[in-house]
This record gives structure tokens, C-alpha cells and sequence, in this order.
């Protein structure tokens, strides 16, 4: 181990191109001094610098040298490999040589751009390019892992944009398990009245697609059901669903809804009803529900409460009603994943300063929405908390929990628009009634949104640009009696207002699921700090994850408009309908292998694996990888005290004969002196 | 001034060097016997988890391995204030008499023997072993290994390993002893007892019935009046494993009597600039420099000092051979306790007696029905604070002293070492042959014999005490004149 | 650059958070210090201690693991068994006299190019402080090193 | 090879307890094999040479060197130099020369604090006028010289060149045996020798490989000092929470230490895939430390794992017991380690 790692002068050839990437490199690294400082390194045959080399002609400049000057080896120090390590191995390759005989030096964001330095950088630079040839002497030539994929998928979620994601790979022919959390597909989206901008009607454009669900054979819905467990990789998932009982028998029930019809228990709707309206104890969250088939609350159910009732068999014409009924735990196997999981509304009570579930008359959005839908409570009037009065003024307060250092401190993106839709929607039932709507800046982009603003400012909507400082029903002056005064700040006249006003309408912001970080954990893959499932790159790859075979789409990833969730729900099945179509997938080899015949079987390393990718060998007695399961990390290389685990392209020898060389001007030759 | 170096084999090897001063009449003037190495245990055991030193402090010798493990697990018995059981310290001094048996063994064949069965003036290449096994037959070489043999698979069946035994615990062992063992060790302790009355008869045949090695042994040369150490058990009686620390003075009288615990109130250690061991002497006498008598502090912790300050044997052939051991070097009982005999060279005679005591001892134990209880591993919760623990070592008596954080890693460690005890007689026995010997700066062959016999009877481990091997040193005497000029080199095998 | 001494990191970034956290600072244009050498491995679980033992060796003055938050490891759980040996590991150099500035363990996100520019600009100022480590020359000097027995001797 | 056709064998001790020298005794009967079949050249354990006779050998003049012992001070290292003169083979012999073994712990302190302890601060010490050994003292008859005592303990391949290391602290008899018949065989019958450098006497794999002990899963919560705990006589020590180093040692003991209920220590170094033994120990047994898990606050992981890690006492200590000299860094940066 403390043995000199670097191979015997000679032993490879190895090309060095060293990128300027414009003045992006060559501006701070002195790359002239950096490529011939580099040739006295005894591995090296040839080392250039080039003003760009994932240009073509840089690219070619590789493989002509493989093909005259006979390299083994070839080292690019440019940018980060994440940025082009694909494009040179690929370069390495039409050379002719194995495309993990390449090695490459990140001397751009980890150097030129990260110090202003120059000498400082050139030195770093020389060690870092000094690294990577010291470290791909040692490389092996490495295949790539085929892996078949199973061309069934699963999408867990079941609102819009789990719904077009289905749909999508369902119509071209491929079979999907839809997993739905509640008794109904349709998720938030079925809960709206109108979408801005165009005001069409939600339920008219959504029921059908449910529909469609329904009906396409392709399609294996689980309502209410949760994923209990996920293994496997990509191409190979094993997928544990709970399906929870609902007490109704599908093969029997005919949705026919007497059941619900008759059962004698009320109780407050607070999921789909926002708490504005009742459902039955044996329910459907709507008439258009897809599945049919009603849920059974058991909490709230005479029957399982009292043991006395069963109304809902008796009326049953099927004997459809089942009491016994229990969860199912159903296994099946998928080749990839989509994640549609929505997202939270933000609740309001954490403002209290806004006196939402104090105040009755401040409402929030979702009330709202129910309230103005036409199947709604109130049939679609209008109403303060009383029931009868219809509000004169109204308020809509944007960025409820959004924009907000105490909250969320991001844009939750669709409350402006969806503001301004309400204002529309009360000129249009209450067209006396005065609106004012508190933003801090209107945030239209998108198409017609913009114009939607210009109209509802010609509708006669007040703008007051300022957050909503406090809104209270204690009246200091005359006019103020008996309504909700709004405490607010004008920022364009620079003045505080109080503004009297009869109701208040809280457009709460979008969050991420209050138990997403359980479910990334799940599916292996990984959230940010909001919660919001992190993808694979912000830009280029917004619907993959980290975690290969599994996709997001849809609120799940972060605040969204229906059309960007629509087709965040495509996008993500068009990825896998390219796997699909591949039938197999080809993997990094960066692997683990035990030396079976130097394993002792000290079993240090066979529950370390979150893969369950080691096995022991009861009749060996030694352990061994199952190379499909693992995933290259490495844990079980460092771990293993025998030191019998070789971790593919990342060896100790690699690993230390880069340390060495990015050391290279450290003396590490030891003075001779006695010692006193 | 002229200046003899005894050397092992040279100035390089590391492990005891002699300088002889001769005064201007070529008489001498003073003798050193150097110590030059170290390995400093008292300090790279601080930190350590106190529970480790018994694997730990048996590395400080390869040849008595298991005194210091059992030294050690002693000490932590103290340490963690835990009383063994009696299967527990059966079954440590079972152990601890097997040792016993192979160590007298080698040193009196290997070491000790040729100098009588050969003879002091026999050719120097052929003093060894394997001399003695060409002059007594190659049967009796046959039987010394036959011997080791057996005892070293008894140490490695109870200790885990034949040397640098792993078995010690606070207040326990962590090997137990099956009925199929016991036999066996019953089988090799029966063994054990018939090859030390062999062993006894062969030193009877070759030395007592020679009346040349009779006089030497008695000869003024081989004699010091010192205070001599050893443990007893509650009825006086030699035990190498267990009792209290007996110290009684040239005149036979008992100076003290104490517990381990009480070491530093009785024992403090010199240091000399040209040694890097120190000189172990008795507080309660006092530091008078390298001289015997009464007044001197000096005192000696070997076979014939143990047989010295205890009253008798605890077995009854070694008890036997005891009384007949002091009848034959003509001492007379004093209220009931024979007066010490004081002749160095009886050492080897002493030896042989307690060769006996431990074999016997050992089919004791062998045959005790309590032997093979299993329970011997107890879990112990008590918090180490600090602890003594003492054995016999056949080189002397062999002190560990630890102090504990109360999670036992230690925080001070003092070891005074069998050997350690008897640096300062056996610098005396050496200037005293040297004297005897060196006259108007004549030298001669059987200077070194002299010097050699001297110094081996007491058995000297300077692995225990520096860390080499015991008193196997080729001894190579070089006399210089004043000027540096090599006048005459002599050199022989000593040991 | 000046005559202060200027120490030398070696840093083991894991490929999915703490490397792209480095990426990302660059990308970002955030200045830091330019003591930091890193070295890519997959997750920081398979930094081996036997390789932060051997930079020292070579002539680091600190070593920074890094890798993705608890919770957020790209290999699930990978980063909890670095911050078990890593823990022992600080346990184990303590004792060797090794100041814990030396050797840190740094969790940062792919997002977190901030938090790894100031924690490599910290560790920087910290090892500045403590001075050089270069083990072979200050600590070995000569122990270990094969050299001619002395004439005299 | 010799006038009488014998090989030349040469033992020595450095820095050593003389358990190596034992142990070749305890190859019993098959020592009277050894004498007649070699020519001692010096062996201060059981023949009269002196280094003279050793300087006066034309370089390469002995077959076969075993040195056992560690670099402790001057003179051991300039005996290591003389003898690979004049040795065509050299064996570090046992854990000592080969990778330092118990004196090395040594390394984990300080020379300063060493003597410091030995000569002052022991409570049965008498050096009132603090009195310290010196490498040149005069007496009233002359100077006397002592070797120097170094700070840093060595193993014999950090001063001079090793062709083959034999571990074990000491090796087993049967491993000894072994080896001396792979050697007689290459001088008398000119088999082939073991690649330089190799170890020999050993096996390759770690000692699980020959522990009798029944391994599972290795899920550990805590560890338990070996007073602590009375283990099922059966499964794997480590398992049940007492530190045993047989996976990161290498094999050839037989597992002694586990087979009598006690952990192994080490004491034939690491196995043939690792470099350092402590380094490899703690990263394997720091990984199946069962506490903590991904869904845990940060702080709550780290002090659960602190809590843990806090029941191994003395990785230092325990880890590099016999490795210290030989491990990667060496030494301790000052004496710390003692405290």
C-alpha cells in the first residue's frame, strides 16, 4: 500500500488533452505550461491542449492519436465528467480502444472557475491532470452490463399526472399497475370547478381521461392501495402493494350507490369537501368516481363502531358488502416506475396572524373552489361561513405560506393564477361585489396567462401590491363594524391601508407531500430539502431520478400548472417507453466481485449491501455479489477486512495511485537523520 | 587503568555487557554488569484496557510468559476486586506447576547442567545441551524433551496457546478442563513427579558424589550473606502461585512478612547512569551498595533463596528432599527452621527440589475432584480502581501494580520482575569470581568459567529483566592496556 | 502567492451529492480556496480508512470526506456506515495526536455548492492555523528509513 | 553451502522476548532434525559465536538468517544491517521484526515519557538526584558506553531489505517446521523457493477461514469487554460484541485465542489483500456497528453512533496491537496516545 502506486515508465501510452474551453479554463490555468509540465510524467506519449475538445475536431484529435501514435490510455482535463465524460469515453471508443481506458480531470468548476488565482489554479490543475494519468494507468477494460426490462410499469398516483402517464404507455400497448392512495382516481384536479386560463370546465376534461382509465385493459388500477415494499433495480422491480379494504366486494358491486344512498351516517367531507360539505360512513368522494365502488369508513361506521347497523348489506341488491373483508398484500413485477404522488396544500392555521379556522368568513382556496363548483355545497353560490349572506367585498391573499422565510420560501407558481381566476369567477356570480387581490408580484408566465391578468384588471379587480400583514374583525373606526379589516401595506403608494371587507380568501401555496421524504426512501431515491423529489438534472433530465428505472412527473418534483404536469405525466411515459422499446438496457459496469477463493466467510460485508446484492454460500463458506443487484458504491470494497472485494473502476490501486499522483509535490522521501 | 570487557559476543549484541577495572597492581578494581536495553512496558501499557495486560506484559518474556500472565491476571483480580473461585485458582496453579516442571527443566539440562555434568573445565564448544546429551546418553536428551513436551501441550490446552498464554481474566480463566483432559494431565504429572526424583538422582550421581564439585559449591568464591525473598503459605511453606511475601536475613531470621499490595513499602528500585535496569534493594534495610551482610539491602529472590525463607515444602518427597538438601550443606536448625544456606551454587541443587514441589503439586491438582467445574468465566461489573498482583516467578518473586480510569483503561503501571530482584547479587557474584580469580593482572581460561558459573546459577532472564534471552551469553573477555592495546582475548559459550 | 504556508486537502467526494455540490460552486462561480485536491468516488461509503492514512502519509495536511445528507445518499445508507468509521477513525487518530481539524466529515447536497465552498474555505484557515502536518519529514524523520550502519559503530 | 556440504543457519534476537527462540524449541524432537542437517553460523541461543566471527563471514556467507526481534535501538539496527550483509536469505521472524509487535505499542508514546516513567515516576522508584541511563557515563574507574534507546520502534523491513516474513508472535512450531523444510528442500534438492518477499508460514485468507465458530450476519449494538460477558461457546465472538481481530489477521495459528473463548489479537498480521490491519478493522467493524439509520435527525444519528463507537476501548491499542510499526502512518504524532 505505501509501495509507489505509478507503473514503470513506458508501460502505457497515454494521450493528455487539456480543454481552454474558451477562456472558461485557459482564462485562469496556464494550459500551455500545464500540458508540457505533464509530458515529463513517464506514462505520457503525447499530451496537447485544445481550445475545445468536446468539439468535433477536439474529439477527432483523440481518436487520430489512438489510431497513429499507438495510446493506450487518454486523459482529458476539461470539465466536470458529469458534463462530458459520456462524449470522451464514446471518442476513446471510435479509437479503438476500450471506453474505460479514459480517464478525466474536472479542472474547470473544480478549478478555473472555482479561484481567480492563476498560479494557485495551474498548480491544482497539474495535480489533478498529474491524478488522472496516474490513475488510468491502472484502468481495466470494462463491458457494459446488459439488463432485459420487464416492459410492465407502475404508476403510483392517480391524479392527472399519474392519469396521462398511464394512459399514455397503456395506448401503446404496454400494461401498467396504476397504485392510487384514495378510493378514486383524479387526485386535486377533480376537487377544481373551472382551470385558468381558458375557464373550461375541470371535471369535463378530467372525467373522461378517468374514464379511459377505467376501461383500458392495459390497465391494472389499485385504488385505494399503498406501496408496501420496492427491490430490485431497473428492467427488475418487485413491487409489494397493500390494497386496503374497502368492504366491497368489486366482482359484486354495481356501483349502483344505494348503499351510500341509504346509510344513515353523516360525516364532514374534509377531504374532497374541504370540510364545506357531508359524505356517507360508505361513500363515493364523488358521483364520477373511478372506481365505482364505494370505501367503507370503518371509523366512522355505526356498524364497526357499535356493531349494530348493517343497513348498507341489507340494501345491497349483490351482497356485495363484506365486513370481513381484509387488506390484501398483492406482488408483482415491473421493468420501471413512475411517481405522480401530487403534492399538499399549504394549511393556512399556520398563519395565525391571518385568523384562518378563527375568523369564520376568511375562507381558503380550496374552500373557494368548492364553494363557486356547481356540484358543490353551496350549488355553486357564493356564501359567507352563515350560509345566506352573500359577501359585498371580498380579499384574495396571494402568497399564502409561499415567497415566505417563516414557510415555504419558494413560488408555488399557480396561486396567481388561480387568484385571479377566483376574482373572475366572483365578478361573475356576485357582479356588485368589490374584489381586492394582495400580491407581491403578479407571476403570469405561461400561455394566455398574462392576457387572463389584463382582463381581470379591465373586470374591475382591485390590485394592492403588499403581503397581507394581519387581517382581525376589531374594528377601530366607524365602517369597520362587524367586518374583516385587511392590514396590509401598499407598496406603490407606500402607504399602510386597513381595508374593511366581508370575506377573505387565502390562496394557499403548494407543498410537497407531508410524508414524501418516507416514500423517497421507498424508492431509493432521494428529496430536497422541501421535499420535493429531487430529479436527475434540473435542466436535461427533469422527470428521471438518480436511481435508474424510476421517473417523476407531475407536483411530486416540485409546484405545477395542470399543462406542465400533463406533460411531465408524458414525458415520463415516453422515457419509459423508450426502455421498453430497447428491451434491454445496457449498465456502468462499476461493480463489486469477491475473491471467493481468498473470502474467509467472516460475513462482515453480507448485510451492508441496501441491494441485498451479497449472498453467503452456506456450502463454501465464503460470500459472493450478485452483480446485477449491486449498484457499484463500493461500501462493501471498503468495508471488507480481508480486503478480497475489488470495486470495478474504482480499485484501491486506482484510488491510491490517483492519490499519489495528486500529491505529486508533497516530499514524502524521508530525511536521514538519527533521531534523538 | 586497565579495563577487561566481558562482552556478549560484542559490543553490538544487545543483551548484558561486563566491564572488569583492574587497578594499577592488575587487581580489580571494580566490575559492571550492564543492562543495555529497554522496551519501557511501564509506559506503552498506560492507555491500554487494563484486561489486555496479561496478553500484553507476557510479551516481556518468550521464556517465562506464563509468571507474567499470571502476574498480571492476579493484578486484575485486585484491580477489579473480584475473589476467583476455588476451581479458578485451582485451575491457574495447575497451569502455573506445569510451567514449572519445563522451566527448571530446560535450566538445569540446558543452562545449568553442563557446568556439572560436563565439568568447569570441559572445552567450552562442547558445553551445551547437546554435549550433555553425548555424555548422559541420548535417552535422558530424549526423556528433557520428552518432558517440555508434554508440559507445553499442558500450557497450550489451558492457556490457549504454548507460548504468550491468552486465558487470564479478572477473577477467572477462559478455558475450563474436561474429564478427558484431566487424565491426560494426571498421566503427564505422574510423568512429571518420576522425572525429577530421575533428575534429583542424576545431580546425587554426578555432583554430590564428586568431591571436587562439593568443595567448589562450597568454596568462599560462590558464597554472599544476603537477605533472601520468597512466598510462603499460611503455614510457611514454598508457593510459587499465592501467599505472602516473606523476606529473612543472612542470620535465618524473618524480616518481614507482607502482602503483595504492600511491595512499595518494602522495595524501592535504584538507578545507575550506565544501565538502563534498576537495582531493586530493601527499603527497610536500606541501599549500601553492591555488598552483602546484614546491614545491606541487597537481597535475592531465586529457587535457593525461596527454599531459604520458607520453613519447608508443601508436598511430602519434595519435604524430603528439602531436609536433606540443608543437612548435606551442613545447616543446623534454629527453633525449628533450618539456617539459609548460602552457597550460590546450591541454586541448582534448590531447583531440582522445587522440580519436585511442582510436579507434585501439579497431580495434586490434577486429582482434585473440583478440577473440571466448568464455571470458571464469572462477569464482572465491579469498577477497576487499582490493583497488585505478584506471582513466583522461577527467576524470582514478579510484581504488577496497575491504576485505572473507571472505564480500566490504566492511567500507571510499575512491574518489578523476577530477574530485576537479583541484578545487584549477581554484579557481586561477578566481581567477587573476578577478584578471586584476576591477580597482577594475570588472566585466565578459568576466569571465565568462574565468572560464568557465577553468573548462571541464578538462572539470570534477561528477557524478563531487559529482554533477551536468559544468561545464554557467549562471553568474550578482552584486556586492554592502558592505551587501549589488546593484550589477550579469551572468549567461551556461557550458558 | 504569499509566503503564509498554504495547506494541502485531499478530498473524497461521493459522485452523486458532495462532487456535484463542487460542480455546482463552480458552476455558480463561488470563489474558495484552492487547497482542496479531490478525488471522485461513487459514495462516500467506500472511502477505505486505510486511504485517508495513506494521503497523511503521503504529505496531505487534512483530508474532508464529504458525501449526500443522511437520508439522501444515492446508495441509501452508504453515508451512515462513513460516519461510523469515521467516527472510530477521529476516535483512533485523537489518539495518534492528530488534531480533528485534520481529518473532516463534510455532508453536502448536490445543491449545497455554498456549504462545501465555506466548509473548504474553513477547513482551509483551520489547517492554515495548525500548521503543516507533511507526516513522513515532521513525524517519521528518519524512522523507517533504511540507512547505512554508522562506521564507528 | 559449506566445507561439509551443510547450509548455514543463523538465528538472532533484536528487540524481542525470546518466545521466537522457544518456539523453534517447541518443534520438539525435529530440533536434533535441524542440528544435523544445517551448520549453525551463529546462534546465540544455543552456540558460541561471536559478531567478530559474524563480520569475519564474506558477505552472502550465511544461507539463512531467522531474525526475530524489532528495531528498539542503535544497536539492533546495526546488528539487522550486518547480518543482511552476510545473509543470503533473511527471514523477519515472528510479529516483532516483522511488523513490531507488542514493543511497538511503544509508538503510541513518546521516548521522553517512556523514561520519564521508568526512572521518575514509578511509586517504587528511588532517584532522588533523577538519574537517567546514558549513552556515555563516567565512573570513577572509566566511561561506560550504552546503545541509544530510539523513539520509534521499527520493523526490520524499514531498515533494511526482508526476502520472506514468517508472523506470529510468536510463529507456531508446526509453522516453523514447515517452513525450515521448504528451505531445506531449496538448499539440498533445489526446490523452488517462495517468491521474494512473500510471507511465509502462513495462510493467505483471514482467520475465519480456520475459526470453528459458527458466523452469521454480523449486526453488532454494542461491544463488551471480555470480562463483561460470558460468550455462547459456539458462534462467532465478534458477533456477540467481543472485539475480535481473526477477520482482518491473516491465518496459520489455527485460531487459537477464539478456541479457548478469547478474541484474537492479531499476532499474524494482516491478511494478504490488506496493508493495515488496524486501519482494516476499524472500517470493518465501524460498518456493522448496528446503530443509526438514514431516517434519524443528524444529530440524533451522530450521538447514537458516538455512543456505540465509545464501548471499543483503545482502538489504537486493540486495532494495531502487533501492527504499529508496520502500519501506515507508523507512529503517534506525539505522546497522546499513552494519555
Amino acid at each position: 500500500m505505501t509501495e509507489k502506486q505509478n507503473s514503470p515508465a513506458g508501460q502505457e501510452k497515454v494521450g493528455v488533452y487539456i480543454c481552454h474551453c474558451g477562456s472558461n479554463i485557459a482564462g485562469t490555468i496556464n494550459v500551455d505550461e500545464v500540458s508540457e509540465w505533464i509530458k515529463g510524467n513517464p506514462n505520457v506519449e503525447v499530451s496537447r491542449n485544445y481550445e475545445f475538445m468536446c468539439s468535433s475536431t477536439g474529439q477527432e484529435l483523440i481518436e487520430n492519436d489512438i489510431k497513429e501514435k499507438g495510446l493506450t490510455r487518454v486523459v482529458v482535463a476539461s470539465c466536470s465528467p458529469h458534463m462530458h465524460e459520456k462524449t470522451f469515453r464514446e471518442a476513446t471508443e471510435r479509437g479503438g480502444l476500450n471506453p474505460f481506458l479514459f480517464e478525466m480531470a474536472n479542472i474547470r468548476e473544480h478549478d478555473s472557475w472555482a479561484t481567480n488565482n492563476k498560479e494557485a489554479a495551474t498548480a491544482k490543475a497539474k495535480a489533478l491532470v498529474n491524478a488522472a494519468v496516474e490513475r488510468v494507468v491502472h484502468h481495466k477494460p470494462l463491458e457494459k452490463i446488459p439488463v432485459d426490462i420487464d416492459p410492465k410499469t407502475m404508476v403510483v398516483g392517480g391524479g392527472i399526472a399519474g392519469i396521462t402517464a398511464a394512459l399514455e404507455l397503456a395506448e401503446a400497448g404496454h400494461h401498467v399497475y396504476l397504485v392510487e392512495r384514495e378510493g378514486t382516481i383524479g387526485g386535486h384536479m377533480a376537487q377544481i370547478d373551472k382551470t385558468f386560463p381558458t375557464l373550461d370546465c375541470s371535471a369535463c376534461i378530467l372525467t373522461p381521461k378517468m374514464v379511459d382509465v377505467g376501461q383500458n385493459e392495459n390497465i391494472t388500477l389499485l385504488s385505494y392501495s399503498e406501496v408496501e415494499s420496492v427491490d430490485g433495480y431497473i428492467g427488475n422491480f418487485n413491487i409489494t402493494v397493500r390494497k386496503k379494504a374497502r368492504c366491497v366486494d368489486e366482482e359484486l358491486c354495481t356501483s349502483c350507490g344505494i348503499c351510500e344512498e341509504k346509510c344513515p351516517q353523516k360525516v364532514v367531507d374534509n377531504n374532497y369537501g374541504a370540510g364545506l360539505s357531508y359524505r356517507k360512513a360508505i361513500y363515493r368522494a364523488f358521483p364520477q368516481a373511478v372506481p365505482g365502488y364505494p370505501v367503507l369508513d370503518k371509523e366512522n361506521c355505526t356498524y364497526f363502531q357499535t356493531g349494530k347497523c348493517k343497513v348498507c348489506e341489507k340494501v345491497c341488491p349483490t351482497n356485495a358488502i363484506n365486513y370481513e373483508q381484509e387488506d390484501q398484500l398483492l406482488n408483482f413485477n415491473v421493468g420501471n416506475i413512475i411517481l405522480a404522488t401530487g403534492y399538499d396544500l399549504f394549511d393556512a392555521r399556520k398563519i395565525p396572524q391571518y385568523g384562518y379556522g378563527r375568523l369564520p368568513n376568511v375562507f381558503s382556496s380550496l374552500e373557494f373552489e368548492r364553494m363557486v363548483n356547481a356540484s358543490g355545497p353551496t350549488g355553486g353560490h357564493i356564501l359567507l361561513r352563515d350560509g345566506e349572506t352573500e359577501p359585498k367585498t371580498i380579499a384574495i391573499v396571494h402568497c399564502v405560506g409561499s415567497r415566505d422565510q417563516n414557510h415555504n420560501e419558494y413560488c408555488s407558481k399557480v396561486c396567481c393564477m388561480y387568484s385571479l381566476k377566483f376574482a373572475h369567477l366572483v365578478h361573475e356570480h356576485l357582479p356588485e361585489a368589490e374584489v381586492y387581490n394582495y400580491y407581491i408580484d403578479m407571476r403570469t408566465p405561461g400561455k394566455g396567462y398574462e392576457e387572463f391578468y389584463h382582463r381581470l384588471l379591465k373586470e374591475g379587480t382591485h390590485f394592492i401590491r403588499g403581503r397581507v400583514a394581519e387581517i382581525t374583525d376589531a374594528d377601530r373606526k366607524p365602517g369597520e363594524e362587524g367586518k374583516l379589516i385587511v392590514q396590509s401595506e401598499n407598496t406603490l403608494l407606500g402607504v399602510q391601508q386597513r381595508n374593511p371587507v366581508d370575506m377573505v380568501i387565502l390562496s394557499a401555496g403548494i407543498e410537497a407531500r407531508h410524508d414524501s421524504e418516507k416514500v423517497s426512501k421507498l424508492f431509493k431515491m432521494g428529496c430536497d430539502y422541501d421535499g420535493f423529489f429531487n430529479e436527475r438534472h434540473p435542466k436535461l433530465a427533469p422527470v428521471s431520478t438518480m436511481t435508474d428505472g424510476i421517473f417523476i412527473a407531475g407536483a411530486c418534483q416540485g409546484p405545477k400548472d395542470i399543462p406542465d404536469t400533463v406533460a411531465q405525466g408524458g414525458a415520463a411515459a415516453s422515457q419509459v417507453a423508450k426502455l421498453i422499446s430497447q428491451g434491454t438496457v445496457m449498465m456502468e459496469p462499476v461493480r463489486a466481485s469477491i475473491r471467493e477463493d481468498e473470502c474467509s466467510g467472516c460475513r462482515i460485508c453480507n448485510n451492508l449491501c441496501p441491494y441485498n446484492a451479497i449472498e453467503y454460500d452456506e456450502e463454501k463458506k465464503v460470500s459472493h455479489v450478485v452483480t446485477a443487484l449491486c449498484q457499484g458504491c463500493g461500501t462493501c470494497v471498503a468495508a471488507c477486512p480481508s480486503g478480497v472485494i475489488d470495486g470495478a473502476h474504482f480499485t484501491n490501486t486506482q484510488i491510491l495511485a490517483e492519490l499519489e499522483g495528486i500529491l505529486w509535490d508533497m516530499p514524502t522521501e524521508m530525511t536521514v537523520m538519527e533521531e534523538v | 587503568m586497565e579495563r577487561i570487557t566481558i562482552d556478549p559476543i560484542t559490543r553490538l549484541e544487545g543483551h548484558g555487557k561486563i566491564e572488569i577495572f583492574l587497578n594499577d597492581e592488575g587487581n580489580v578494581e571494580n566490575a559492571y554488569l550492564q543492562i543495555p536495553e529497554l522496551r519501557g512496558f511501564e509506559q506503552f501499557s498506560v492507555g491500554r484496557p487494563a484486561e489486555e495486560m496479561p496478553r500484553i506484559t507476557n510479551r516481556i518474556c518468550g521464556v517465562c510468559p506464563e509468571a507474567h500472565h499470571m502476574a498480571a491476571t492476579k493484578a486484575l483480580d485486585a484491580l477489579f476486586d473480584v475473589e476467583p473461585s476455588s476451581v479458578v485458582k485451582k485451575l491457574r496453579e495447575l497451569f502455573y506447576s506445569s510451567f514449572y516442571v519445563t522451566d527448571h527443566t530446560v535450566h538445569f539440562y540446558a543452562l545449568g547442567g553442563p557446568d556439572f555434568v560436563l565439568g568447569p573445565d570441559a572445552n567450552p564448544a562442547e558445553r551445551n545441551i547437546l554435549g550433555v546429551i553425548h555424555k548422559v546418553g541420548v535417552d535422558i536428551g530424549v526423556q528433557v524433551i520428552e518432558c517440555r513436551k508434554r508440559n507445553h501441550e499442558v500450557i497450550k490446552m489451558l492457556g490457549g496457546r504454548g507460548v504468550h498464554p491468552v486465558a487470564g481474566l479478572p477473577g477467572g480463566w477462559s478455558k475450563s478442563l474436561s474429564e478427558e483432559e484431566r487424565d491426560l494431565v494426571r498421566e503427564y504429572a505422574e510423568k512429571n513427579v518420576d522425572f525429577a526424583l530421575f533428575s534429583l538422582k542424576l545431580f546425587d550421581d554426578l555432583v554430590l558424589g564428586n568431591q571436587a564439585y562439593v568443595d567448589l559449591i562450597l568454596s568462599d568464591t560462590f558464597t554472599h550473606e544476603t537477605y533472601y525473598m520468597g512466598t510462603v503459605d499460611d503455614k510457611n511453606q514454598i508457593n510459587f502461585y499465592d501467599g505472602l511475601i516473606r523476606v529473612t536475613g543472612p542470620d535465618g531470621k524473618e524480616l518481614v512478612k507482607y502482602p503483595a499490595k504492600d511491595y512499595a513499602q518494602h522495595i524501592a528500585e535504584r538507578v545507575e547512569p550506565w544501565s538502563y535496569l534498576k537495582f531493586p534493594y530493601l527499603k527497610d534495610v536500606g541501599w549500601k551498595g553492591f555488598v552483602d551482610g546484614p546491614d545491606s539491602g541487597v537481597y535475592c529472590a531465586t529457587p535457593l533463596s525461596r527454599l531459604n525463607a520458607a520453613d519447608g515444602m508443601a508436598t511430602p518427597k519434595a519435604q524430603e528432599h528439602y531436609e536433606r538438601f540443608y543437612e548435606t550443606l551442613g545447616s543446623k536448625k534454629i527453633d525449628g527452621r533450618y539456617s539459609p544456606v548460602h552457597h550460590r551454587l546450591a541454586t541448582h541443587w534448590a531447583r531440582l527440589v522445587e522440580l519436585l514441589y511442582a510436579a507434585e503439586r501439579m497431580l495434586e491438582l490434577a486429582q482434585d475432584p473440583e478440577i473440571t467445574d466448568p464455571n470458571v468465566r464469572p462477569v464482572v461489573t465491579n469498577t477497576p480502581t487499582e490493583g497488585i498482583g505478584s506471582v513466583e516467578a522461577p527467576r524470582g518473586t514478579l510484581t504488577h501494580h496497575y491504576k485505572t480510569d473507571e472505564n480500566g483503561i490504566l492511567t500507571d503501571v510499575n512491574l518489578i520482575v523476577g530477574t530485576t530482584n537479583n541484578y545487584a547479587p549477581i554484579a557481586m557474584s561477578i566481581k567477587k569470581a573476578a577478584e578471586g580469580l584476576i591477580k597482577n593482572g594475570e588472566v585466565n581460561q578459568g576466569l571465565l568459567n568462574q565468572v560464568e558459573m557465577a553468573f548462571r546459577n541464578y538462572d539470570p532472564c534477561m528477557s524478563c529483566a531487559t529482554h533477551s534471552l536468559p544468561g545464554q551469553m557467549p562471553l568474550e573477555v578482552t584486556i586492554k592496556d592502558k592505551d587501549g592495546r589488546l593484550i589477550k582475548s579469551i572468549s567461551q559459550f556461557l550458558g | 502567492m504569499s509566503d503564509q504556508f498554504e495547506p494541502v486537502i485531499v478530498g473524497f467526494l461521493c459522485n452523486w451529492c458532495s462532487y456535484r455540490a463542487a460542480d455546482l460552486a463552480g458552476t455558480a462561480r463561488i470563489k474558495y480556496a484552492p487547497n482542496l485536491r479531490i478525488l471522485r468516488v461513487m459514495c462516500s461509503g467506500r472511502v477505505d480508512p486505510q486511504f485517508v492514512l495513506q494521503a497523511l502519509l503521503n504529505g496531505a495536511d487534512g483530508v474532508l470526506i464529504a458525501g449526500c445528507h443522511p437520508g439522501e445518499c444515492h446508495y441509501v445508507n452508504g453515508n451512515i456506515k462513513t460516519l461510523r468509521r469515521f467516527t472510530l477513525l477521529r476516535k483512533t487518530l485523537e489518539q495518534w495526536g492528530i488534531e480533528p481539524e485534520r481529518v473532516q466529515l463534510l455532508w453536502a447536497s448536490a445543491s449545497e455548492g455554498t456549504v462545501l465552498a465555506a466548509a473548504v474555505d474553513r477547513m482551509t484557515e483551520q489547517i492554515r492555523d495548525l500548521g503543516p502536518l507533511r507526516w513522513s519529514q515532521k513525524v517519521l524523520n528518519g524512522n523507517g528509513a533504511a540507512h547505512p550502519v554508522a562506521e564507528e559503530a | 553451502m559449506t566445507e561439509n556440504g551443510k547450509p548455514k543457519l543463523a538465528m538472532y534476537w533484536a528487540s524481542s522476548c525470546g518466545g521466537c527462540e522457544i518456539s523453534v524449541l517447541n518443534i520438539h524432537e525435529h530440533i536434533l532434525k535441524v542440528d544435523e542437517v544445517f551448520d549453525i553460523a551463529f546462534f546465540p541461543c544455543i552456540a558460541d559465536f561471536k559478531v567478530k566471527d559474524v563480520e569475519s563471514y564474506p558477505d552472502g556467507y550465511i544461507d539463512v538468517c531467522l531474525f526475530n526481534g524489532a528495531i528498539r535501538n542503535s544497536e539492533n539496527e546495526e546488528m539487522a544491517h550486518l547480518l543482511r550483509k552476510k545473509s543470503k536469505v533473511l527471514v523477519a521472524f515472528g510479529s516483532c521484526a516483522y511488523e513490531g509487535s507488542i514493543p511497538a505499542l511503544s509508538n503510541l508514546t513518546t521516548k521522553p515519557a517512556t523514561l520519564d516513567t521508568v526512572y521518575f515516576d514509578n511509586p517504587s522508584i528511588d532517584n532522588p538526584d533523577r538519574v537517567l541511563p546514558q549513552i556515555s557515563s563516567q565512573v570513577p574507574e572509566g566511561n561506560l558506553t550504552l546503545p541509544e534507546f530510539y523513539n520509534t520502534v521499527k520493523s526490520l523491513d524499514q531498515v533494511v531489505d526482508v526476502d520472506y516474513y514468517l508472523p506470529g508472535c510468536p510463529p507456531e512450531p508446526e509453522q516453523i517446521w514447515a517452513v525450515l523444510q521448504v528451505v531445506v528442500g531449496a538448499l539440498t534438492e533445489g526446490q523452488p523457493l517462495p517468491p521474494a518477499g512473500a510471507v511465509v508460514g502462513a495462510g493467505t485468507t483471514a482467520l475465519c477461514d480456520e475459526c470453528t465458530r459458527e458466523k452469521r450476519e454480523k449486526t453488532i449494538e454494542r461491544f463488551y469487554r471480555p470480562y463483561e460477558i460470558q460468550p455462547d461457546p459456539d458462534q462467532c465472538l465478534l458477533e456477540q460484541g467481543i472485539v475480535c481481530l481473526g477477520i482482518a489477521t491473516r491465518s496459520g495459528c489455527g485460531a487459537l485465542c477464539p478456541s479457548v473463548g478469547m478474541g484474537c489479537r492479531g499476532c499474524y498480521g494482516p491478511p494478504e489483500g490488506v496493508y493495515d490491519q488496524g486501519a482494516k478493522m476499524l472500517s470493518a467493524i465501524a460498518s456493522v456497528l448496528d446503530v443509526g439509520d438514514e431516517s434519524m435527525e443528524e444529530a440524533e444519528l451522530e450521538s447514537l453512533i458516538q455512543d456505540a463507537v465509545a464501548t471499543i476501548a483503545d482502538p489504537s491499542g486493540t486495532f494495531y496491537r502487533f501492527s504499529m510499526a508496520h502500519s501506515i502512518l507508523r507512529r503517534v504524532k506525539n505522546g497522546k496516545g499513552a494519555a
